[in-house]
């Protein structure tokens, strides 16, 4: 059916420029929409799940007014947030302050370039998958600084140190995290990673869940979703918006949609992140059992199914931990993570040349 | 070179770029521009601002970008070797082995040093 | 159009003489002094990765790998200065490295 | 360890000792053994004379063991008739030197005794050196004590002086280097100079050598009209360091034309021998005249040096044995006469601190013991027959005549100039009535002084009347070195 | 790769990197201010290498080790031995000025210092582009780190600056020249360049454009005129411990590498860099020399001196291949090293008394700070009148010799240009001959500022007093240091 799709485009106009140039970008284009779309209705979503989800934790409602069960509170919002001023703080610099949000967004955009989310189904199949994802991804701390920095606001600027200096400070732990995936499965295509998950004694058992790498990488495992959640600041990482300290951080100076564009970013961030630990570490799009029922089920059910729990997950965490201090995030990246990973990874090494390797 | 695996990223970058000016744009167009001296004043918990906010700060979020940096790169070194780690087996693990361990040396080096403590 | 070994080339040339010419004419601002050098470098980065795949031989890119690295180490170190430099000084700006002279 | 090391080393020895223990606050002590050791230096040099075995022109007491041998540098020591009484000279004068600096030095006087024992002891290593190197490395050394001789018991205007001394001398020997090197390659990787004597090289590559030596010796003996630092240079070092540097310094450079210039460039040597005459004449006759305007005894002394020494090249490049010997001879005689001319003004200096002729008048009346011996060394100076200067001098002007005459004459008429100014100095400074009030108050020389000056006069008068000792040694050697002269070297 | 061969050729180093690990961390726990423990095991561990790279040096064997990366031969053996002798005796020099600076706050000078020596050592024993790179920035990032190490004070961290950015240019300029002989050769492997570049078959312009920066980024590093704006600044600005730390033993390295890359990768363009090499040292003796003149700050007249002195080592390489013949590469390669040797060896003692007359409260910097140095203390005085006088070329003083053997190189040569060359020199050396005497003019003939006698700890006296000694005694028996360097450059081109 795409296949026909392309080529009804392809004809569309009779000439080669169309043909070999704006058709080919055009179709890109498309299933760049086709991405981005489920995404942005994801996060707006996600906003919405995550007060509901914590209203349940809490035993209250959550949003429940606009539409039934609150189903239209995220339109609702984003209506809101476009009508609003956009202010320019008076001491600011104007193009790196509009730069700031640019810069938040691109990247946790377009990491989902290289995500697959079936054996063929991946916009762009790029052997350097994984390092393209953490190449982009890194941007994000640019955009967090710009911000901090063009505002010209005390506030923003030491949120916005404090932003990156975790920032960077989980990148490198997650970095490690990464490094040991990249061990067993041999490959940087982020493809290649899920299928290489799928193979083993577990999976020849049909235990497939069993031999994902969340299991023998289960420090890592853990180490990369804690990583995670320090790396989008979310709770209980989020000393930077910690209301009581530095107001919202960087974003403190943002009204409108520069405001709502950081929030974009960072519930799309949130999506990026999980689905990655289910790429890497939960085996993608495959199913968790061989049996007949579960391989009915479309891989890409089972991959929104396994993100929206990672997701989840994440809210979980916000309802249930206190806010750490900024010295712990500080000690628990640098001091526990790092060494942490460091060791299993040595571990790993050593696991891959003993006779018990379980990846050959 | 298979450059057109490489055409969608960089679409991919342009349309997030749009993603982050068009909402800007809109929000410039619906929202209402009432701007007044009091409202744009940076945040200072209503004080006026003393002093231009870019100012000296504490030299550890330094230490910390320059200790990424380092760990940064030593991580991008060891992607092409944790990718090839089959072919180069025993004796490339070895080497990196050796790395790290020079690697750690610095790192105990810092952490005694107290560069990693924030009380 | 196919890009020879030559456009490359020419564009390492240029980015290096750029380099240069901002080392040598920038009077303002010690950043762009770093930041010229680290243009030197991906400059000769730029050489390598050329040379390297249309010799088909893998050890140039082995290079452009640690002079990466090197890079970083020695902008570390470079800001490290700067930064002393600064508290010193209260200033980065080229025109006042001038205590030195005879 | 062989006769000519031992004269070279052991004062170097005794002068290491000095500085390393010698105190200020033990100067006694430090005179004590300065003494000694140039005593002692000057014993070992004896055996040099007795042992030495007249009617040969090889070297004797030759040493050789290999030292660089990258460069197939040796350590190659002798002596012949040329050099022989130039190392005796200078251990002697070494003695009296010491003796002279005993109470005018009190500060620093272990380091100004062991400068002079060094320097004494690099001399002798140029003397006798038979190796370009060697040769190079003993002529560049004395450079050093030499300069902190001057530059710190100097007078008011020392430091120019001491500059001037090390660049003027150290620019001229530099080129000498690029000549040894040169020679070097040339004779496929030998710095023996006997071997440098056999080598035959072009005419131009002669010149060239010819003028690389001038370069370095010329500027040393000193001749006019590279002369100019003498004068600024004596008038400002210490009373010991003029006495060295007439006596014995001045004679490297001479000693340098004969053992390398004349020999190994023997064809540049004739064909540009002329040039040097008339560069002595010039020193001989224009300098004299120079000298005799002087207002300043050192300076008056040096100016006779340089005129001195004009006859010493005057006396080489006539390539007469006559003209060599003369020359040798006066550079021995200059040696004696020129150190005495110095300490005796050092004498008054000490008492009055003025150089200045007009500062003095009817000294004879206050000193009459050291007017006697000021005097005889006048005569000498003036080369008065029966004193050393007469000999070296007389032998020249023979031999000069004998060239041609009319260059013997204007010689000749140098000693009317020579004569001119001593006596005219001489009576200005001692004759005549007292002149003022420091005139008045000299006390006459003390035992340390008169034994100086004794000791000098012994020698003066004993070379004045039977030379024949310093001529026999050097017969042999000189007559062999103008057959070798003689002889092209073309290729 | 895992052969214990290829380990074996760098033994020293990796005992070199094991303790120098183990330096840093154990001065972590050491808390005497004056960092006793830190030095003496510092010291202990420097003397150890030496004595390996000395032993190795002895065997004489040639090894190429993890499949010619690095090399392990007498002549890089014996420059690894110097260096490291001259690291140790600069850490002796060092350690009180450092500590009255507040530098020993950490152990960093040692550890900084080892991996200086580390990196020195990799350069010199490095047979590829990549590792004589690495070596390279090993060495210059820890001498940026040590001219930084007096933190507060404004002319170091300025001097720090210059360093860095000139340093670092430099090294880019040497990368910018090494890819170009990359992609002319194909190969980045010095035997596989010199073996590509004698075949001929390639492109002679190409070689000449990548030559030029490759001689421009080591004249950069040897500080030769016109790239030698830096060293007057950093050897001024820099705490005087770290001067010596980068104006003292990377020269060796610096030898070495211009050895490894000029001569063992592109001895077929020997014709063109020789040109480039006489015409920068012709350079570096005029202007060192002149500059050298105007100067009233002591560190900064050595610096200029340096200038000139590198302009002799550079002119040891001019002459080694006359009309495409190697017969007197050996020769003049040797000279070169001989005076590098040399060299090292009496600015260790010069800058030593500097620091050691810097320790009495003030920076003892101002020529004019030495006034009367002889009534004062004559031993130290006497040390830096034998250096200045072995830089100044006057014998018995081993800086004669060296002088002597580069400009023996330049005559033997037979070439007229050459030999103007040596005549150039010589004068030059005579305005040199200047400035050196005025220091010492102004120790022995002016009268001291101060009466303060000068003290100095044991090992500082001993090891200062030895170093003046050995510039003389070499000086007087010159030819076993020469012989060694002779064999070790014969050894090297025979390969």
């Amino acid at each position: 059916m795409i296949d026909a799709l392309y080529n009804g485009g392809l004809n569309l106009v009779a000439a080669t420029w169309w043909a070999t140039l704006v058709w080919p970008v055009l179709w890109i284009l498309l299933k760049i929409v086709a991405i981005l779309a489920p995404l942005m209705g994801a996060v707006a979503y996600l906003t919405l799940w995550e007060r509901k989800l914590l209203g349940f934790m809490q035993v209250r409602h959550g949003p429940n007014r606009v539409g039934p069960f609150g189903l239209l509170q995220p339109i609702a919002d984003a209506l809101k947030l476009l009508t609003k001023e956009l202010i320019n703080p008076s001491a600011a610099s104007l193009g790196l302050f509009r730069l700031g949000p640019i810069m938040a967004i691109m990247p946790a955009l377009a990491a989902w370039v290289a995500i697959p989310f079936g054996p063929e189904v991946a916009l762009t199949n790029i052997n350097a998958g994984l390092m393209l994802v953490m190449a982009i991804t890194s941007i994000e701390v640019y955009g967090v600084i710009i911000a901090g920095w063009a505002s010209n606001s005390k506030y923003a600027f030491l949120g916005a140190l404090r932003a990156s200096a975790q920032m960077v400070s989980y990148e490198i732990a997650m970095g490690f995290c990464f490094l040991v995936v990249l061990m067993v499965s041999g490959s940087m295509n982020l493809t290649e990673i899920v299928l290489s998950q799928g193979k083993g004694q577990m999976a020849h058992m049909g235990l497939g869940f069993l031999s994902w790498n969340w299991l023998p990488l289960l420090p890592i495992f853990v180490v990369y979703l804690i990583s995670g959640v320090a790396e989008t600041n979310r709770h209980p990482f989020d000393v930077v918006e910690g209301e009581a300290e530095i107001v919202a951080g960087h974003m403190v100076e943002y009204s409108g949609m520069g405001f709502a564009i950081f929030f974009l970013a960072e519930y799309a961030s949130m999506w990026l992140v999980s689905i990655l630990a289910v790429i890497m570490f939960l085996g993608g799009w495959l199913s968790p059992i061989d049996s007949a029922l579960f391989n009915m089920i479309p891989g890409w059910i089972w991959l929104g199914l396994k993100t929206f729990l990672v997701v989840s997950m994440f809210i979980w965490i916000r309802a249930t931990f206190p806010r750490f201090r900024y010295d712990q995030i500080m000690r628990l990246g640098w001091k526990i993570f790092i060494p942490v990973t460091l060791v299993w990874l040595l571990v790993v090494g050593a696991w891959l040349f003993s006779p018990w390797n379980i990846w050959k | 070179m298979n450059l057109e695996q490489y055409l969608p990223i960089l679409l991919f970058i342009l349309v997030g770029i749009a993603v982050g000016i068009i909402p800007q744009v809109l929000g410039y167009i619906l929202g209402p521009n009432r701007p007044d001296a009091e409202k744009n004043s940076p945040y200072e918990c209503g004080f006026e601002a003393f002093e231009d906010a870019r100012m000296k700060f504490d030299v550890r979020y330094y230490l910390v970008a320059i200790l990424f940096i380092l760990f940064d790169l030593e991580i991008a070194f060891l992607f092409p070797w944790a990718v090839a780690l089959k072919e180069v087996g025993v004796a490339g693990f070895v080497a990196v082995v050796i790395f790290l361990a020079i690697l750690v040396v610095g790192f105990v080096y810092e952490w005694k040093k107290g560069a990693l403590d924030w009380e | 159009m196919t890009l020879t070994l030559g456009h490359f080339l020419s564009l390492g040339a240029m980015l290096f003489a750029l380099a240069v010419i901002g080392i040598f004419l920038n009077r303002k601002n010690l950043i762009v002094l770093l930041m010229a050098i680290e243009l030197m470098l991906l400059a000769v980065n730029m050489n390598f990765v050329a040379f390297s795949h249309y010799l088909g031989d893998m050890h140039g890119q082995v290079f452009v790998f640690f002079i990466l690295t090197v890079a970083a180490a020695e902008s570390a170190i470079g800001l490290a200065i700067l930064v002393l430099l600064f508290r010193n000084k209260n200033s980065i700006n080229v025109d006042e490295l001038n205590s030195l002279k005879g | 360890m062989g006769l000519l090391s031992l004269a070279i080393w052991m004062p170097i020895a005794f002068g290491v000792i000095l500085l390393a223990f010698g105190r200020d606050s033990q100067a006694r002590a430090v005179r004590w053994l300065a003494l000694i050791g140039s005593v002692v230096s000057f014993l070992v040099t004896l055996p040099l004379y007795s042992g030495f075995q007249l009617g040969t022109s090889a070297m004797q007491f030759v040493e050789k063991a290999p030292w660089i041998e990258r460069f197939n540098v040796h350590y190659h020591l002798g002596v012949d008739g040329i050099s022989l009484w130039l190392v005796l000279l200078t251990a002697f004068i070494n003695v009296i030197v010491v003796i002279a600096g005993w109470e005018v030095i009190t500060r620093k006087v272990n380091q100004y005794m062991a400068a002079f024992l060094i320097l004494s002891g690099l001399m002798i290593g140029v003397f006798s050196a038979l190796d370009g190197i060697l040769f190079y490395v003993f002529f560049e050394a004395t450079l050093i004590p030499m300069y902190l001789i001057i530059g710190i018991w100097g007078g008011p205007n020392k430091i120019y002086a001491a500059f001037k001394f090390f660049l003027y001398t150290l620019m001229g020997s530099l080129l000498t280097l690029i000549a040894l090197i040169y020679l070097y390659t040339a004779s496929n990787g030998s710095f023996d100079i006997l071997t440098w004597h056999k080598l035959q090289l072009s005419g131009t590559v002669q010149t060239l050598l010819f003028f690389a030596f001038f370069a370095a010796f010329a500027v040393k003996v000193p001749m006019w009209p590279v002369h100019t630092w003498l004068p600024d240079v004596h008038v400002e070092a210490p009373t010991g360091g003029s006495a060295v540097l007439a006596a014995i310094m001045l004679k490297l450079g001479a000693y340098g034309f004969l053992r390398f210039s004349m020999p190994i460039a023997p064809d540049a040597a004739r064909e540009w021998g002329m040039f040097i005459i008339v560069l002595s004449l010039v020193a001989v006759v224009y300098v004299g005249l120079v000298a005799m305007v002087q207002q300043d005894m050192k300076k008056l002394v040096a100016y006779s040096s340089v005129a001195h020494m004009g006859f010493v090249t005057l006396g080489f490049f006539i390539f007469n044995p006559l003209g060599v010997s003369g020359g040798i001879v006066q550079m021995i005689a200059h040696g004696f006469v020129s150190a005495a001319m110095f300490l005796s003004i050092g004498v008054l200096y000490d008492r009055v601190h003025s150089r200045e002729i007009a500062s003095y008048g009817g000294v004879v009346n206050t000193m009459p013991k050291f007017a006697a011996f000021a005097l005889f060394f006048s005569m000498a100076n003036c080369g008065l027959p029966g004193t050393a200067g007469f000999v070296g001098e007389w032998m020249v002007i023979l031999g000069a005549v004998k060239f041609n005459f009319w260059i013997g004459a204007l010689s000749a008429s140098a000693l009317i100039f020579g004569a001119a100014y001593t006596l005219w100095m001489f009576k200005r400074v001692y004759l005549g009535p007292v002149a003022n009030d420091d005139v008045k108050a000299l006390t006459d020389i003390n035992a340390r002084e008169f034994l100086v000056m004794a000791l000098l006069a012994a020698a003066v008068l004993y070379m004045g009347v039977y030379p024949k000792p310093f001529t026999d040694v050097m017969d042999t050697s000189v007559a062999d070195l103008l057959k070798h002269v003689a002889l092209s070297k073309l290729p | 790769m895992m052969d214990t061969s290829s380990w074996m050729t760098i033994y020293p180093e990796i005992v070199l990197l094991v303790m120098a690990c183990v330096i840093a961390l154990a001065d972590l726990f050491v808390k005497s201010p004056k960092r006793t423990a830190t030095y003496a095991l510092t010291l202990l561990s420097l003397g150890g290498v030496a004595w390996l790279h000395a032993m190795y040096a002895d065997a004489g064997q040639t090894l190429y080790g993890f499949g010619r990366l690095v090399v392990s031969d007498p002549m890089g053996h014996w420059l690894k031995c110097f260096a490291t002798i001259a690291v140790m005796v600069t850490l002796v020099y060092s350690r009180p000025y450092a500590a009255d600076r507040d530098m020993l706050r950490g152990g960093e000078i040692f550890s900084l210092s080892m991996f200086a020596l580390l990196g020195m050592s990799f350069m010199i024993s490095g047979q590829n582009f990549i590792v004589i790179y690495l070596g390279l920035e090993l060495l210059t990032l820890s001498s940026y780190a040590l001219v930084a190490l007096r933190r507060d004070h404004t002319q170091a961290t300025e001097a720090a600056m210059k360093y860095f950015v000139l340093g670092a240019m430099a090294s880019g300029f040497l990368l910018y020249g090494m890819s170009m002989m990359y992609g002319a050769t194909g190969s980045l492997e010095l035997s596989a360049v010199f073996k590509a570049v004698a075949s001929g078959h390639v492109n002679h312009q190409v070689l000449v454009f990548g030559l030029v920066f490759i001689v421009a980024g080591l004249a950069f590093k040897i500080g030769a005129v016109p790239f030698h704006m830096w060293i007057p600044d950093v050897y001024q600005g820099a705490p005087t411990a770290a001067t010596l730390m980068i104006g003292g033993a990377p020269k060796l390295a610096a030898f070495a590498i211009m050895i490894r890359l000029l001569v063992e990768g592109l001895l077929p363009l020997a014709f063109d860099w020789q040109q480039m090499l006489s015409f920068l040292a012709i350079g570096s003796l005029v202007v060192g020399n002149l500059a050298a003149i105007a100067q009233t700050n002591l560190k900064r007249m050595l610096a200029y001196s340096t200038i000139a002195q590198m302009g002799f080592v550079l002119l040891g390489f001019v002459a080694g291949v006359i009309n495409g013949q190697t017969l007197l590469a050996a020769n003049a390669y040797s000279s070169a090293m001989f005076y590098i040797v040399s060299y090292v060896l009496t600015t260790l003692a010069s800058f030593g008394v500097i620091m050691l007359l810097a320790r009495q409260g003030f920076e003892s910097e101002e020529i004019t700070d030495l006034a009367g140095l002889n009534q004062r203390s004559p031993l130290y005085a006497g040390v830096m009148a034998i250096c200045l006088f072995s830089m100044a070329g006057i014998p018995p003083m081993v800086g004669f010799y060296a002088k002597l053997s580069v400009l023996q190189s330049l005559i033997v040569s037979g070439q007229s240009f050459y030999i103007g060359l040596a005549i150039f020199a010589v004068l030059m050396s005579l305005i040199g001959a200047f400035y050196y005497l005025r220091v010492v003019k102004v120790m022995y003939f002016d009268e001291p500022v101060t009466a303060t006698t000068v003290s100095a700890t044991t090992d500082v006296r001993v090891v200062l007093s030895v170093n003046g000694l050995l510039v003389l005694v070499l000086g007087i028996v010159p030819g076993a240091l020469m012989a060694l360097c002779a064999d070790a450059i014969a050894r090297m081109l025979a390969v």
